[in-house]
């Protein structure tokens, strides 16, 4: 029994923390809220370089072979940078998916994107995965879509009108990204939901109300304290979900649903106290915080929100016969 | 207790809800927290006093209907039943004018209440400075005496100015006495905001809109009958506007029963015949919580019609409708799971009950006037 | 429109209240406990001769032909000492049904208890009501019971076997009882958690530590706060169920539903917020503290608790054809 | 990371089972804070030192069997799934033997550990006092250095002592140096309850049981050897001590988990097929915060495992499940609905669970530690 990730996971988590600081300051989340295609730029490619994006593709393909296990901090570090790309869709879904069809997802050169039914990124992506309704692998280039508008403007939100050149999904192959979607997604609502209490963490103490920093408030104090209890509560369920995977563990969807259902709630109430906790300030929208609140909300919502997980958890535990 | 109303009330609201189906906009104007939305909501508010709908509540000489406060409710109940546009101008009627009438010249309250009902002049909050937010008492702004101006220069700084890039006016404290400390010394100015010397940068709010300004004096002049109150009277006589901020008059419960009835109608439309196992008790949880509000403001409402004004408990009632609307709003994004991030009045209306525990005295700040001076709990 | 009591509804509460200040202070709570009937002796004698015990009996039949909106501040003032004993269940819901047949219940001389299917002093009741299974009014002295025991030790809590003399209760007779024991039942559980709240004010200002009275710190101060606004707003609905239920109003089953889900849980945040208020002293069994805590856990579970309640009232908003 | 339980932890739990199996009385055992409760759970206490069950993670010297904290945490599952008797020992085992290991002389530890572990003799706590509850550095109780007696002279009163009614030994804190403030000037003093001069008195808990006891100390004389650590030192002492009480060792998961199996079962049994629309989804929660407290422990006692003590993080965990049980048993009561009242396990144990979110620092001061210490904001 150990439950712990190897030195290596964390180097590679490091490496790639590294990498964010450098490629995705706040500046580049806020500049893909009005930019042509949302997103990064830079920071991408240089993922790519790392091999990232070609993480879960097996090596014969060219990619690196990895597990869920050893990506799953990846995402969360994503998340905590809130980075403008279709990470979990490409990596965790898509590249996986395509490589046979279009080797140059690898290493990002072709980017890929998946959604159920909802695809960010959609226009911009050469490659894309919907679960919804027809379950089935599209060229980009031959397929329209319908633009939606998500609260996080750097998401390109589009709906799959139809695609020309396409190939359907095993019932396997749907399984398997969607329960890869839903931990991405969990893992980045912890990133996001760590940097948000370290955002607050930080006003808190250097903003000064009568005559004392806010921070030394106990209502604010305990409400801070709450969301670092959720964090510390929350994490356990996805790593183990991310295992799960890796090992083809027969719950693993159980465990995805509880990690989903819990990184949620968790990233929810880390939202709206950060904003609590910033008052007005982070009320504005020059201020960074919404940026991250609202990557929040809408990945709360996507791949099956926390009511949505735990009816499945319930069901398993609940409804099956005694 | 007789909890039905009169003929003479029910007539009220037949002919409010008549003129409300006649006249209001079939498509929803843009956002009143844009320019180009501000303009098409004046033009509402316009029609709205033309009718004298706009301030029901007033003396018929500014452009009301000198109505009871049961007529008031009356009126926001169907006025957002109505889902009608929402008050642009609500901060001078809702804020201002409450003080106008208290403490007001004879001179300032015929200068400004009729054009603040119409919409002719618009009214923003002077409150809040960047270093006093929840602690209001450490304005820094000043104003100074200068007696050949037969007036006082106006300096420093107001921020978070709720629709300041739009409107004509300011009201908001300025620290006369620059001795005083806290409360004492502040003075409560009326400030045209095409006076030289004062400059305003609309910002955004949450939402993208450009709901929010900061405003800057530098030795802008206001003459002595800007002054509203006594000099180094301001806190005393805005507290009577805050006062009313934080109670009755801006959260009448009609917003929160027409909310809950939209969220029922959602319910039933995404739900359908099985209900939800997970979200059906908050639905129903927030639609009694509403309930509980229009009912509490009634037992206000009598209260206040018998002679007692609103005291301190509005504290209790800020807390409940900011966190309840809140909930409303959550609830109604899960009921429409992986489109809760989808452009929707919903979303929208989530971004806004967001900021209802921030501002007016932050919910913390009120949770603490309730223990201290609802339940007396001990300061220090 | 007008939200209020009348004056003599309200002085009607004032001289209950003086009385039950004098007849029923924790010492008389406390004996109840381990009395031979858990019962008051002279509080119940005292409420009979001031007329309350027949408030709801029509003048013809000897009572006082009140309301249920002259009686549910009674009510809460029963609740505000944790009065020990049968009150709604003889004032709301056993005198009116049973003055024919026992006409010395107007005064008290008899008592009537009720219950849904339990009934709280079964034992010690000259008359009983019951609800279920078979709805019936049976004369005490016929009656065998099964002993039950409450958490409250002074409910005498009790089952029906069965009752040789008795006569079955019409629909009507059974709908007015349940929601008349239901208001008053919710009545009670908002007097339980005003005095809960008044005790923890006063220790939360007497009781020092790390040099301040613990009143002082906000942790305490806005839990506290969150007690008032519970009741604030738990009051109104159960005021508004007994102008309902006076007046015939055809939602009145539904008003009664939401005052009692609502007070139901103003009243279980009240006792777990004095509780942890009041730390080890209030876990103290010689604390006063726990007859009024139990006393709410046992209110709020019958005649329908919080939770079966919210469901009656969302079978009506949420589940009736649109 | 490695989820499953190598051959040898399969083995001690196959061993255990069957054992807990075949000696777990039938019958619960009477109340454990009542006086003859506490003589049959002694009893049992025995059986499982004898079999070597009472102390697996001790030293085989002192009746354990050397365990790791895997196969402990696995005891704890089994020993919870199989509803075996409280452990009215647990004071002693849990809080005292861990200082007395790092602290103890060889003396002290051949002296008291063995009798602990089997229950010949029985430890109870002496931290609080009338005045010294949350602010356990507010204890006034002395101990007076009496030269002649070859020891110290204790006086004053501790209270909320749980089962000193029954235990034949008390650990606790006497201030040593009456000039000293706050934390310092303590020392820690083991002291049997039959010395001269020391009385107790039981009184009752929540749940009516005589739980907890007052013990006052006039003049009785402890000798030197009976101070555990340094004299003056018993502050960081006892912190160890609280420590333990606070992290890991109370309150392994095994407890939460087996209480959410049988909410589950009390789920299915009392709803059936139908789904219960409002209770369902408490129902699940509480089940996931059990399986997050289950797998964050296994993250902490791999980290302890790899040399990486317990620290302030166990503030976290301490919040964490006192709040889950009480989330536990609530929604077991409102499964009863009308029959919560009734004396049943479920309202038994929501008595006992009120209880955690109070003792061993209440959760107010945790999330005041969480936030100073482990968030790091200002502490004024």
């Amino acid at each position: 029994m150990q439950f712990a990730f190897t030195e290596d996971q964390l180097a590679f988590r490091d490496a790639v923390r590294d990498l964010l600081a450098k490629e995705c300051p706040p500046s580049v989340v806020r500049a893909a809220w009005s930019n042509a295609d949302g997103r990064s730029g830079s920071a991408w490619n240089a993922l790519g370089e790392m091999g990232v994006l070609g993480a879960l593709v097996p090596e014969v393909s060219g990619g690196l072979g990895l597990s869920e296990l050893d990506v799953v901090l990846l995402a969360e570090e994503t998340g905590r940078v809130a980075l403008p790309e279709p990470f979990v869709e490409h990596v965790l879904v898509g590249a996986p998916l395509a490589v046979l069809e279009h080797p140059d997802v690898v290493n990002g050169v072709m980017t890929v994107s998946a959604g159920d039914p909802v695809i960010p990124y959609g226009v911009a992506a050469d490659v894309i995965v919907v679960l919804a309704p027809d379950a089935q692998l599209a060229t980009g280039s031959s397929a329209t879509f319908e633009a939606l508008t998500s609260v996080d403007a750097s998401r390109r939100l589009t709906r799959l009108v139809e695609a020309n050149t396409s190939r359907p999904l095993t019932r396997d192959e749907i399984s398997v990204a969607f329960w890869r979607a839903t931990l991405g997604y969990s893992a980045q609502l912890l990133g996001l939901a760590r940097q948000m209490l370290d955002m607050t963490v930080a006003y808190a103490t250097e903003r000064r109300q009568f005559g004392s920093p806010i921070g030394s408030f106990q209502a604010i104090k305990h409400q801070l304290a709450n969301v670092r209890i959720a964090l510390e509560f929350a994490a356990p369920l996805v790593y183990r979900a991310a295992h799960s995977l890796a090992t083809n563990d027969p719950d693993a969807a159980l465990h995805c649903s509880m990690g989903k259902a819990q990184a949620a709630d968790a990233g929810m109430l880390a939202a709206s106290t950060a904003l609590q906790c910033h008052g007005a300030i982070g009320y504005s929208y020059e201020h960074d915080l919404h940026l991250w609140m609202k990557r929040t909300w809408a990945l709360a919502g996507a791949w099956g929100d926390a009511a949505w997980h735990r009816d499945r958890v319930a069901r398993a535990i609940l409804d099956r016969p005694a | 207790m007789e909890l039905s109303w009169s003929p003479a009330e029910q007539a009220f609201r037949a002919e409010l809800r008549e003129w409300l189906a006649a006249h209001v906009p079939g498509e929803p104007l843009p956002s009143g927290d844009t320019r180009e939305g501000f303009a098409r909501h004046l033009e509402w508010e316009r029609t709205l006093f033309d009718a004298r709908w706009a301030v029901v509540s007033w003396p018929e000489q500014y452009g009301g209907r000198g109505a009871s406060l049961w007529e008031w409710l009356i009126f926001e109940e169907e006025y957002y039943r109505a889902a009608a546009p929402q008050r642009v101008t609500q901060n001078g009627i809702f804020l201002l004018a409450p003080t106008l009438f208290e403490f007001g010249t004879a001179d300032q309250q015929d200068r400004f209440l009729s054009k603040m009902a119409s919409g002719e002049e618009s009214w923003c909050q002077g409150w809040s400075e960047p270093d006093a937010g929840s602690d209001l008492a450490a304005i820094r702004s000043t104003a100074t005496r200068d007696e050949s101006g037969g007036g006082w220069r106006l300096n420093g700084q107001k921020t978070w100015t709720t629709r300041g890039a739009f409107c004509t006016h300011l009201f908001g404290l300025f620290r006369t006495d620059p001795t005083a400390e806290r409360h004492r010394g502040l003075t409560y100015f009326l400030v045209p905001l095409d006076t030289p010397g004062v400059t305003v940068r609309g910002f955004g709010r949450l939402d993208g809109d450009q709901g929010f300004a900061e405003v800057f004096f530098e030795d802008a002049l206001v003459t002595d009958d800007l002054v509203l109150g006594g000099v180094d009277q301001g806190w005393s006589v805005a507290m009577a506007t805050t006062g009313s901020e934080r109670g009755l008059t801006l959260r009448s419960p009609g917003r929160f029963n027409a909310t809950a009835d939209r969220l029922v109608a959602l319910y039933r439309d995404r739900v359908g015949a099985a209900p939800d196992p997970l979200l059906r008790d908050q639905v129903t949880r927030a639609y009694i919580d509403a309930e509980a509000y229009r009912l509490q403001t009634l037992q206000t409402v009598t209260r206040v019609t018998a002679g007692d004004p609103p005291g301190i408990e509005s504290s209790l009632t800020k807390v409940f409708w900011s966190e309840l609307d809140v909930r409303l709003h959550e609830t109604a994004l899960a009921l429409l799971g992986y489109e809760a991030e989808l452009e929707s009045p919903w979303m929208k209306g989530y971004e806004f009950a967001l900021s209802g525990p921030i501002y007016a005295g932050t919910n913390e700040i009120q949770r603490n006037v309730i223990a201290e001076r609802v339940l007396g709990l001990p300061r220090k």
